[in-house]
């Protein structure tokens, strides 16, 4: 059975005060907490086991090694994809320039790279450099003026601009709505184009299946899913993947070596280059378990319960407008508070102990459609219960109260 | 307008920090008007993620700091009010000597004092300094 | 006092035993282990402190912010430049790729970029890329066959080809060799070059004063340097740096984004794309904080008594070849054993519980140049003793005359 | 040549890890000659840090594997005898349904079996399977 607070006893920072209040993190499409599984595991490997990987004839290194290859097989697994298709990053950001890097030959000019108007900078400005490497064009796919966006015209776009790329999340981090990835990727793959998926915010949430999705590409950020800072991940393809020239160079990446030339290893290797983050990969490891170890419907139906509480209270405040899906929805909501800067209300709740993010949230294209300068944001994840809501709701009123004195 | 030990008394003797950040919003309410023309993008402070604008010059008679500057958000608006109050007719070796910090500390506004861009108080100070500085 | 027993107490797991011996850990350089302050800063920054960095308006944001920036200033006072001249990386390996990357409108066709034979492959394969867009050559210092530079001939290259980039190391990681990089950078600056400096062996060793030593830029690694894996560090001059292009694209880099096209920040932020190390650029201020708390002159005191001993009783097996120079080393001592491989030799040793390397150490150009396919390398830290050293010696002579059987 | 059996034995009745690996070198002599010519790139394993040929068929008559290899270090030479004997012999299915890791894991040789590219032993096992696999 379902227990929220099994769960928060993994997570001692919920337990914390914040001015004097109890903590509310409702922050966590920004970063989740951790753990203590993870924590006490990248404690454990320095403390025990610390070595660098692969290169090792002694026991430590090939301890670690062991310890840092297995979490790409509990990845694959995760994902039911081959672990070669895994490359260790350090964070969705980095894997999505190492794509937008490695798709560089297969481009043409005025080639279509097709985005959404919901995407993170991530997922936006390394398609512009690449644009700008090979004079291909970028399109977005519109949103409405609540941020969503309207499926049959996606699709419509999509077969009609042909994109070489098509590029999108698969929940965006700015108003938690679920994109239907799945008939979008059928559909450009069906004009023959690769199609990327940021999951950075699904990965998760959603738990996707890649081999069903059957997407080209895929990435996340660990930080976001229970892990630690300064590991993402990126799914390839296989012959797609190893097809692309090398992005970073350096120790571990090479084949052969010269001062004038170098070849390289296969993938994954090939985009592995330097010491990685050893430690926080095996932790991260300990983050896939801990998702895991909650079955996938108790998860969301928890999930779905404290969102609904949020959304349903939220609409009985008469200054607040919302913005984004709120049927399909990973647990984000995004609103403002008429007449009041989003600042204002954001430093305002962190006295009551309420963590939000205010502002763009790396979405500069999506608030210029939306024509606002940015939103509050409440996101949730596992750990949040009703109660923190009702704080949170409490919260809000005395604050909008207070602001409109 | 107050001086900035005024202000400070006015922060310092609220009760609870509802009250304290309803004085703070007053400041920011007093400021003297900034032109809308001087709103200009070389005027806005970068790394703040609310709007603060500034202008900046040195009073010839006197060689002292005349600052003037708003924000679209009101906290942070009354935040810059106690900057504002602190550096305005400070010589600039008054200006190195001395850091608005210490009053934030003191006014137990710490958390605004991090580097984070969500207030941008910090960038509004090094601003301030590296003019005071460079000229 | 110098202690050493003090400092091993700091590091738990030089008290673990391997096979059933105490763990003799001579691979520091390849990565060192982490003091408990380090291990325990990362546990408490999850523990209580978590959050994502420099966007939050809530009080976890703002306090993780300050204690990430607190850490760019302790590195500041550390190399003795400005904060705002210090990008975090993921690694020395990224940091080269950033510079390799960032120098591209710089270079013409045919314009030298000089590296030397010693260099590790993360300070010559992003070289080879660079020569490949631009049409620049590579050249590089030549060793003499125990793999030490020759001063003279080193400058005369210098002065005759007149390179635009000179990108060495300050310390061989496969050899221990520490470079006359002071008099190097002075002649590389007198013909205009631009300077790079491959620090990975040097930070924690050499403690280098940048301001003094005037190159342009200079990258290390934190998990050589008793700090946490996936971090890293990039030293420019303000000035170059921030004319830079930016390297990877994404969030907290840009200043305005719109579907078609970005505008950036200034450096730092402009090459800090995406979601930090957050964990791990706090937890290495703790690095630099032990580090520092050993005065220098103690501590090359006792590096040079570990180092001497080691070196003064390695030349009484006769069956051992040693590379590199003697003299002036971090503590590294390269070696083969007649007629055995190197494979042989380290993984009996590893039996008596003595990590030490084998290979080409990321150094193939230096390999071949001595004609050689690989070395033994025990390198030492802080917190080795004169009688591992014994152990490790009594060890290599078993393990010879078991091989020699 | 023993069989897997005989070397199991020979290794496993050893006491202390120097008479082991002195009986795993033995055992890394006592290996059929590998011809020179046949050490070529393609027959080399890739990802071992020592250099590790191997040369893979079927038998026709048999349908079981036939494999010879060599290495340029002595203890990889040594426990390379030991996969040979584990799969040579085998059909397609038996390679598939059996692991000569249990081998190692029994004899304790487990840190040989790392996917680290120090000694390799993971990447030879890798590459006799795939053979197996793709032919
Ligand atoms: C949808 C989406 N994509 C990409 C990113 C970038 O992730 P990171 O900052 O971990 O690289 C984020 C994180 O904010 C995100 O929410
Ligand atoms: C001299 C030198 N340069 C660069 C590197 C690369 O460092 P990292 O693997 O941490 O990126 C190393 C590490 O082996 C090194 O020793």
């Amino acid at each position: 059975m379902f227990d929220v607070n099994a769960i928060r006893a993994q997570f001692p920072i919920l337990s914390r005060t914040v001015h004097n209040n109890s903590l509310v993190y409702l922050d966590n499409g920004a970063t989740t907490h951790k753990p203590l599984n993870v924590i006490e595991k990248e404690r454990e490997f320095y403390l025990q086991n610390n070595a660098n990987v692969h290169r090792g004839t002694h026991f430590l290194s090939a301890n670690a090694t062991a310890q840092y290859e297995a979490v790409r097989e509990i990845l694959a697994d995760f994902l039911q994809v081959q672990s070669r298709e895994l490359v260790w990053t350090k964070g969705a950001t980095e894997s999505l320039n190492l794509i937008a890097h490695g798709l560089t030959p297969l481009l043409q000019p005025n080639d279509i790279i097709l985005i959404s108007e919901l995407e993170h900078h991530a997922n936006i400005v390394p398609w512009q450099q690449l644009a700008l490497r090979t004079g291909a064009v970028i399109k977005a796919i519109k949103v409405n003026r609540k941020g969503c966006i309207h499926y049959e015209r996606a699709v419509a776009q999509i077969q009609n601009l042909k994109p070489k790329i098509v590029s999108i999340c698969h929940a965006s981090n700015g108003l938690g709505n679920i994109l239907p990835i799945e008939s979008l990727i059928r559909e450009a793959k069906a004009i023959g184009a690769i199609t990327v998926i940021d999951g950075a915010q699904s990965f998760a949430q959603i738990r996707p299946n890649l081999r069903e999705l059957d997407c080209d590409f895929y990435v996340a950020s660990a930080h976001k899913a229970f892990g630690p800072t300064g590991v993402g991940l990126l799914f390839g393809k296989y012959e797609l993947l190893n097809e692309m020239p090398p992005y970073q160079c350096g120790g571990e990446m090479i084949d052969k070596v010269t001062i004038s030339h170098s070849s390289f290893n296969q993938a994954p290797s090939k985009f592995e280059a330097g010491t990685p983050n050893i430690a926080g990969v095996i932790a991260f490891g300990e983050a896939i378990k801990f998702i895991s170890s909650i079955p996938f419907e108790e998860w969301t139906a928890h999930k779905k319960d404290v969102f609904n509480t949020l959304i349903s209270e939220m609409q009985t405040i008469e200054q607040v407008e919302l913005y984004g899906d709120l049927n399909d929805n990973i647990g984000t909501v995004s609103f403002t508070v008429k007449n009041q800067h989003p600042i204002d209300v954001a430093t305002l709740l962190d006295h009551h102990g309420i963590a939000v993010r205010t502002g763009h949230h790396c979405n500069q294209p999506l608030m210029d459609a939306l024509a606002i300068s940015g939103t509050i944001r409440a996101s949730i994840a596992i750990y949040n219960t009703v109660e923190e809501i009702d704080h949170f709701i409490f919260a809000l009123r005395d604050v909008i109260s207070l602001l409109e004195e | 307008m107050m001086n900035i030990e005024e202000i400070y008394k006015s922060i310092a003797s609220q009760q609870g920090w509802q009250a304290k950040y309803r004085q703070i919003m007053l400041l920011g309410k007093q400021l003297p008007n900034f032109p809308e023309p001087l709103k200009t993008e070389e005027a806005r402070v970068s790394g703040c993620e609310s709007k603060v604008w500034l202008h900046l010059a040195w009073d010839e008679s006197t060689g002292c700091l005349v600052v003037i500057g708003d924000s679209d958000t009101r906290i942070v608006k009354g935040l810059l009010a106690i900057i504002l109050a602190f550096y305005n007719g400070k010589r600039s070796d008054e200006i190195h000597t001395s850091d608005v910090i210490t009053v934030f500390k003191e006014l137990d506004l710490i958390q605004h004092l991090s580097p984070s861009r969500g207030n941008g108080i910090h960038a509004i100070q090094k601003a301030i300094v590296h003019f005071s500085q460079d000229s």
